[in-house]
């Protein structure tokens, strides 16, 4: 690759990044986009500590008996894995990292509507966090992070009120990021940018954005309940007293379903803006992606007692929450076929984003139709609680959520730095993470089926072939996590300079410098072109740093 | 930036200032959203346990003091009405007429606090607070039925009491709080006619927690009353 | 089940291979779709990759294809759900002539207790070709029981019971886990279920010393009072309970309740919540004074009256079930 | 566009006689507790709550006469989502004895 260093002589435009240097200037900023950085370094590194649990688990179950640690060490050990990846890394990374910096640019505003909220958010984050990380070394918690009741409410002596709390602070976090979103999306969109020119992950933003506000509050006030029941004896979910631990349940999944859209979606949002560029094309159907976001986001309501579906609801009740659930797999279907025959006549470069993208489609596929598995109640009673859902929602929330968002990284990468990562380097470490997840989850479908129980310190010997192919697979898959991590860091320094769109991608983002100026442009744009418009944009063949 | 020059309050990544309100109050409404969903969690485990323990809910129920409650709600809604005319006060830009309901409103907020804490203070008495000293009595509703319950059932609705107007009156004294501000804010003349989102938007969140006490007032104060 | 690599559980109840069968419909579908959208993308990623000189077609899209690829999945996936609900609906409806154990779980053992009276812990024997109805409750926190090799599962909730049949069809030992996470030796409540032919399983159920547990029922329905008030000569302070098992019940506030195992249960840890119609709450709770255990023998006792007296065997079965679930059955 | 016109068209007596209006409400909730109206009363009870509650945010909160349907859209799809939450969960409780 051509590296394009700026002549000696002419001064570095004023950006977003050397826009002040002081830790003041960074943490008390209202910009969007210094807040995504934020964001972006907490969550990385909660990604890490939650990294680490996971290896942990998995070096445990190495052999069939629990001899790394003890039992009551082992379930924390998951329980912190659960709780730090779901709350504190899948629910934020894309929308605050990567929605934070770029849905006010691709809708040509100068911030979020709220800007003050948005710094709040990622107060709250922190604080919630720091408490998770308080709670993390002072013991943990031993409920998994599903929190159930009565096991939380009255058997278990670990930490759970500080956990509830760390979860119902960053709970606001999310709340605040969806509020702004949803404003930010209605009243700061530039002249000309109507809905049905939104790039698709705007929309797939003010999905989740609505999947937040809506969706949070329940299990906000789910864990304040279980907290005073803890606290002050009130016996909400005291089956002693009449209460029914179901309820809690309900409530929990009311949101907690939901949350794996709030995950999934902006992800999803990403593909769309990846396999448009790199395949040259207007999304296929763009109508029907943008609307089965929001499909997806409402239905998403629908569908929570499936998780219960063995939890002694009524039979009545799992059969109407099954058939509502299968709905949900329209849209996302429609999402996966649309993306594929956008491929249809394009002109398709394999850029790393693009290997994400191909990556995202397969692992997705997976997972959405090994959800079917799930909706299905005859098959759901024998392999709920089993590693078949472990191996399940992996394959969407690590497969997918994680496959999109560092597709996206890469993507917006010398957008966001001004620099261009490491091709080589890039390639290498996405066909790492494939291949390491596929062996680290793709075993654990079987386990399940056969009977593995999750949440398992130790299982009979029978199961250990499997789960030493899957303990196999995790060592690659965090070789392939860590390797990004090295060379987006490496490339601040050193990779070549960025121009304002490498790419030669659509979307508003792209028509200002790399990086940002501070208001994000220096004049507010008037779009009067449909999102996508790649038939309208020279690709570059030669100069194009894509191919390589 | 030139538009800042003439209105202070407006914001720099805003177009104008219509954009700066409809963006506020957009939000406002989004976050009253969120409100009702938090208080729906509870609202569903009310008629949850009310549909499962009719009894020991009417009983308990009848623990409650009509009087007080109804004393409380009409404070609520007197306290309302008091709002939407400080709204009206300061869209007018009569700073001292804005001022003198918002302290009004401040006022009737405590008072139903205050209302509140007599009540739970009577609880406490009663041993109607949920926990190992809790005691519930088989007891005689209003015409002299007796309506024999399980403690435990009944100290299920009383969890719920606890739970609901707990979370309740902790928004009341949210909403004190914030008009105490506002007050003080509009006196040194911080809102004009055209620059009075602050209050509508208090305004707003008010009415939301009025709303939710007048669904709360029937649900449990009045179950069973009759013979 | 290969002890090496095991690839597919053992079959030893009758719906291992109902859900077996629909799991691998649902595999054959999956693998098609999976394949159908691998190969689709590579076809395309290869064949439209980019060549200097050819640019991308622009193609806004089709609803036709929109509205295809909408519906026909939908009708597909419409038959995964009638399929599993046939299946959870069979796995849900015990027959009538099902042979029932009560099960209590606690922080971590398994209790059962055979109608005969045997109990065990963490062991389970059953004979194959019977039907068994589990009747289970926890003492703490909640449970599940899930034994692989029956394809079968089902939480155990404190303060009410959850039920589970089966119809063991191979002789052997098979895995019994606790699914749902119950705490630090969460792992470690497993268990054996022992399926036997029915003469080994004759011979070991009659090595039992204990009275069945109708009979432990009887003895605390009178230790305790109960009979004072239930009678079963005159009308007593509470309702005869002769063959109230499973039959309506009129309540004082006009609803009808079915006499159900967890409504039986109810009326001893929660009289007043139900009050039959006619009768006065006068009723004091037993929360808290009766095990579990006792519990179940008492419900044991009072379902046990619900058969009628000796001399019409030929109608054994017949109350335990409603005509309406007959009916219901007989369209399965 | 804009919604802040909306509420300069009512007078101080108008709110005052919203106020009353709820006030009596009250009153008339309070009094059906009393009458026994058999399955009706809750119904009665919740009908006369969501009259008052639907008074307050039709003309405290000025989504009546708001030239904008956003805000109006904003608070139906609130109650929508919680009617979903309730009727779903109670679609679990109601049908547990079916049979």
């Amino acid at each position: 690759m051509a590296s394009r260093v700026i002549p000696a002589n002419q001064a570095p435009k004023l950006n977003y990044l050397n826009n002040g240097h002081s830790l003041r200037s960074w943490l008390l900023t209202t910009d969007h986009k210094r807040i995504a950085i934020l964001y972006l370094i907490s969550v990385t590194t909660f990604f890490f500590f939650g990294g680490f649990f996971a290896m942990l688990i998995r070096l445990e179950l190495l052999t069939p008996q629990g001899d790394l640690m003890q039992a009551d060490t082992y379930n924390k050990v998951f329980t912190m894995h659960g709780m730090i990846m779901v709350f504190f890394f899948l629910i934020p990374v894309v929308p605050a990292v990567l929605g934070n910096f770029l849905v006010p640019l691709m809708i040509g505003a100068k911030d979020l509507a709220f800007p003050r909220i948005n710094l709040l958010s990622w107060y709250l984050y922190i604080i919630g966090g720091i408490l998770m990380t308080h709670v993390m070394l002072s013991g943990g918690v031993d409920t998994g992070w599903t929190f159930y009741s009565p096991f939380s409410t009255e058997y278990t002596n670990t930490k759970i009120v500080e956990a509830g709390l760390a979860v119902f602070i960053a709970g606001f976090s999310s709340i605040f990021t969806g509020l702004n979103f949803i404003v930010t999306i209605h009243r700061m969109r530039a002249p000309g940018l109507t809905w049905s020119r939104l790039p698709l992950f705007v929309w797939a933003n003010y999905a989740t954005s609505l999947i937040m506000v809506l969706g949070t509050p329940v299990i906000a006030i789910t864990i304040v309940l279980v907290a005073v029941e803890r606290l002050f004896h009130l016996g909400i979910f005291d089956p002693r007293l009449g209460g029914d631990p179901l309820l809690f349940q309900h409530l929990f999944w009311f949101y907690s379903h939901p949350a794996v859209y709030i995950m999934i979606l902006p992800s999803m949002g990403v593909i769309s803006e990846l396999i448009g560029c790199f395949s040259r094309k207007r999304i296929f159907g763009y109508k029907f992606v943008a609307l089965s976001s929001i499909a997806i986001a409402v239905l998403g309501f629908l569908v929570w007692a499936h998780h219960m579906f063995v939890a002694g609801i009524s039979l009545y009740a799992a059969m109407i929450f099954s058939f509502l659930t299968f709905f949900i797999g329209v849209p996302s279907a429609v999402k996966v076929f649309n993306w594929t025959a956008t491929l249809y006549k394009g002109s398709i470069t394999y850029a790393t984003p693009m290997l994400y993208a191909f990556g995202f489609i397969g692992l997705f596929t997976i997972g959405g139709l090994t959800g079917l598995f799930l909706a299905t109640l005859g098959i759901d009673v024998h392999v709920h609680d089993t590693y078949f859902v472990v191996a399940h929602f992996h394959y969407v929330m690590v497969g997918g959520v994680l496959m999109g968002y560092l597709g996206g990284m890469h993507f917006w990468w010398p957008k966001i730095s001004g620099r261009m990562y490491p091709e080589g380097w890039a390639k290498l470490s996405a066909l790492l993470i494939f291949a390491g997840f596929n062996l680290t989850f793709f075993p654990q479908f079987i386990l399940g089926y056969v009977g593995m129980p999750r949440r398992y310190w130790q299982y009979p010997p029978e199961f250990q072939v499997l789960n030493v192919l899957s303990t196999a697979g995790a060592s690659v898959l965090a070789v392939g996590y860590l390797l990004p991590m090295i060379y987006f860091l490496w490339s601040l320094r050193y990779g070549p300079i960025a121009e304002a769109n490498p790419w030669h991608a659509a979307g508003l983002e792209w028509k200002t410098t790399s990086p940002p100026p501070t208001f994000n442009f220096d004049e507010t744009p008037v779009v009067t072109w449909e999102a996508y418009n790649y038939d309208e944009i020279p690709d570059k063949e030669l100069e194009a740093p894509v191919a390589r | 930036m030139e538009h800042a020059v003439h209105n202070p309050a407006l914001l720099h990544h805003f177009a104008d200032a219509q954009q700066q309100k409809d963006a506020a109050s957009l939000g406002m409404w989004l976050f009253l959203v969120t409100e009702i969903m938090f208080f729906g969690g509870m609202f569903c485990a009310y008629l949850v346990y009310r549909l499962a323990h009719f009894n020991a809910f009417a009983a308990g129920s009848q623990q409650l003091s009509i009087a007080l409650g109804a004393t409380n709600t009409a404070v609520l809604i007197i306290s309302s009405v008091t709002v939407v005319l400080a709204v009206k006060a300061a869209e007018a830009g009569r700073r001292k007429v804005l001022v003198g309901y918002l302290v009004v409103t401040v006022l009737l907020g405590m008072t139903f606090l205050a209302v509140k804490g007599f009540e739970y203070r009577e609880k406490f008495e009663k041993h109607h607070i949920p926990g190992p000293t809790f005691k519930f009595t088989n007891t005689f509703d209003d015409n002299g039925k007796q309506i024999p319950v399980n403690p435990k059932e009944a100290e299920l609705f009383f969890s719920l009491y606890f739970a609901m107007t707990g979370m309740h009156a902790l928004h009341m004294i949210i909403g004190c709080g914030l008009f105490s501000v506002l007050a003080v804010l509009a006196w040194k003349g911080h809102y004009s006619p055209g620059y009075f989102t602050p209050i509508e938007n208090a305004g707003l969140y008010w009415h939301l927690v009025d709303i939710i006490w007048i669904y709360l007032f029937p649900l449990l104060y009045l179950i069973s009353r009759h013979s | 089940m290969s002890k090496f690599l095991p690839l597919w559980p053992d079959q030893a109840s009758t719906s291992a291979g109902q859900v077996d069968a629909l799991y691998i419909y649902l595999l054959l579908v999956a693998g098609v779709m999976t394949a159908l959208i691998f190969f689709a993308v590579t076809v395309l990623a290869i064949k439209y990759r980019r060549v200097p000189g050819r640019e991308a077609q622009q193609i806004e899209g089709s609803t036709i294809l929109e509205i295809g690829w909408s519906i026909i999945p939908f009708f597909v996936m419409l038959t995964f759900f009638i399929w599993g609900a046939v299946i959870y609906f069979k796995e849900r409806t015990p027959p009538a002539d099902s042979t029932e154990i009560y099960v209590v779980a606690k922080q971590w053992m398994w209790k059962f207790e055979h109608m005969e009276g045997q109990r065990e812990i963490n062991e389970l024997h059953v004979r194959t070709g019977q039907n068994i109805k589990l009747i289970m409750t926890s003492q703490d926190v909640i449970h599940s029981f899930f034994v692989p090799a029956f394809r079968l599962k089902q939480d155990v909730l404190p303060g009410r019971y959850t039920t589970l049949w089966f119809k063991a069809t191979v002789p052997g030992h098979y895995h019994l886990f606790c699914a749902q996470y119950c705490g630090t030796m969460h792992s470690g409540m497993g268990g054996d279920i022992v399926v036997m032919t029915p003469q080994d399983y004759a011979q070991w159920i009659a090595g039992g010393t204990s009275p069945p547990l109708q009979e432990t029922g009887k003895q605390l329905f009178s230790t305790l009072g109960c009979a004072t008030c239930h009678r079963f000569d005159v009308q007593g302070r509470g309702p005869d309970l002769t063959g109230v098992y499973n039959k309506p019940v009129l309540l004082e506030d006009g609803r009808t309740v079915i006499a159900d195992e967890n409504y039986v249960r109810e009326s001893i840890l929660n009289p007043t919540a139900k009050i039959v119609n006619g009768f006065k709450p006068v009723m004091p709770t037993f929360q808290g004074l009766v095990s579990e255990e006792q519990l179940n023998a008492l419900v044991a006792y009072v379902k046990s009256l619900a058969q009628p007296p000796p001399g019409t065997a030929g109608l054994q079965n017949q109350p335990a079930i409603s005509p309406a679930q007959t009916q219901k059955m007989q369209v399965q | 566009m804009s919604d802040n016109a909306a509420h300069t068209s009512r007078s101080q007596g108008f709110y005052i006689a919203i106020g009353i209006g709820l006030l009596v409400g009250t009153a008339t909730t309070v009094g059906a507790a009393f009458v026994n109206l058999g399955p009706f009363n809750p119904i009665i009870a919740l009908l006369i709550a969501t009259i008052k509650a639907t008074l307050v945010v039709l003309f405290f909160m000025h989504v009546k006469g708001a030239s904008e349907k956003l805000t109006g859209a904003v608070v139906v799809s609130g109650f929508f989502f919680l009617a979903i939450l309730i009727s779903l969960s109670l679609a679990d409780y109601l049908t547990r004895s079916w049979r």
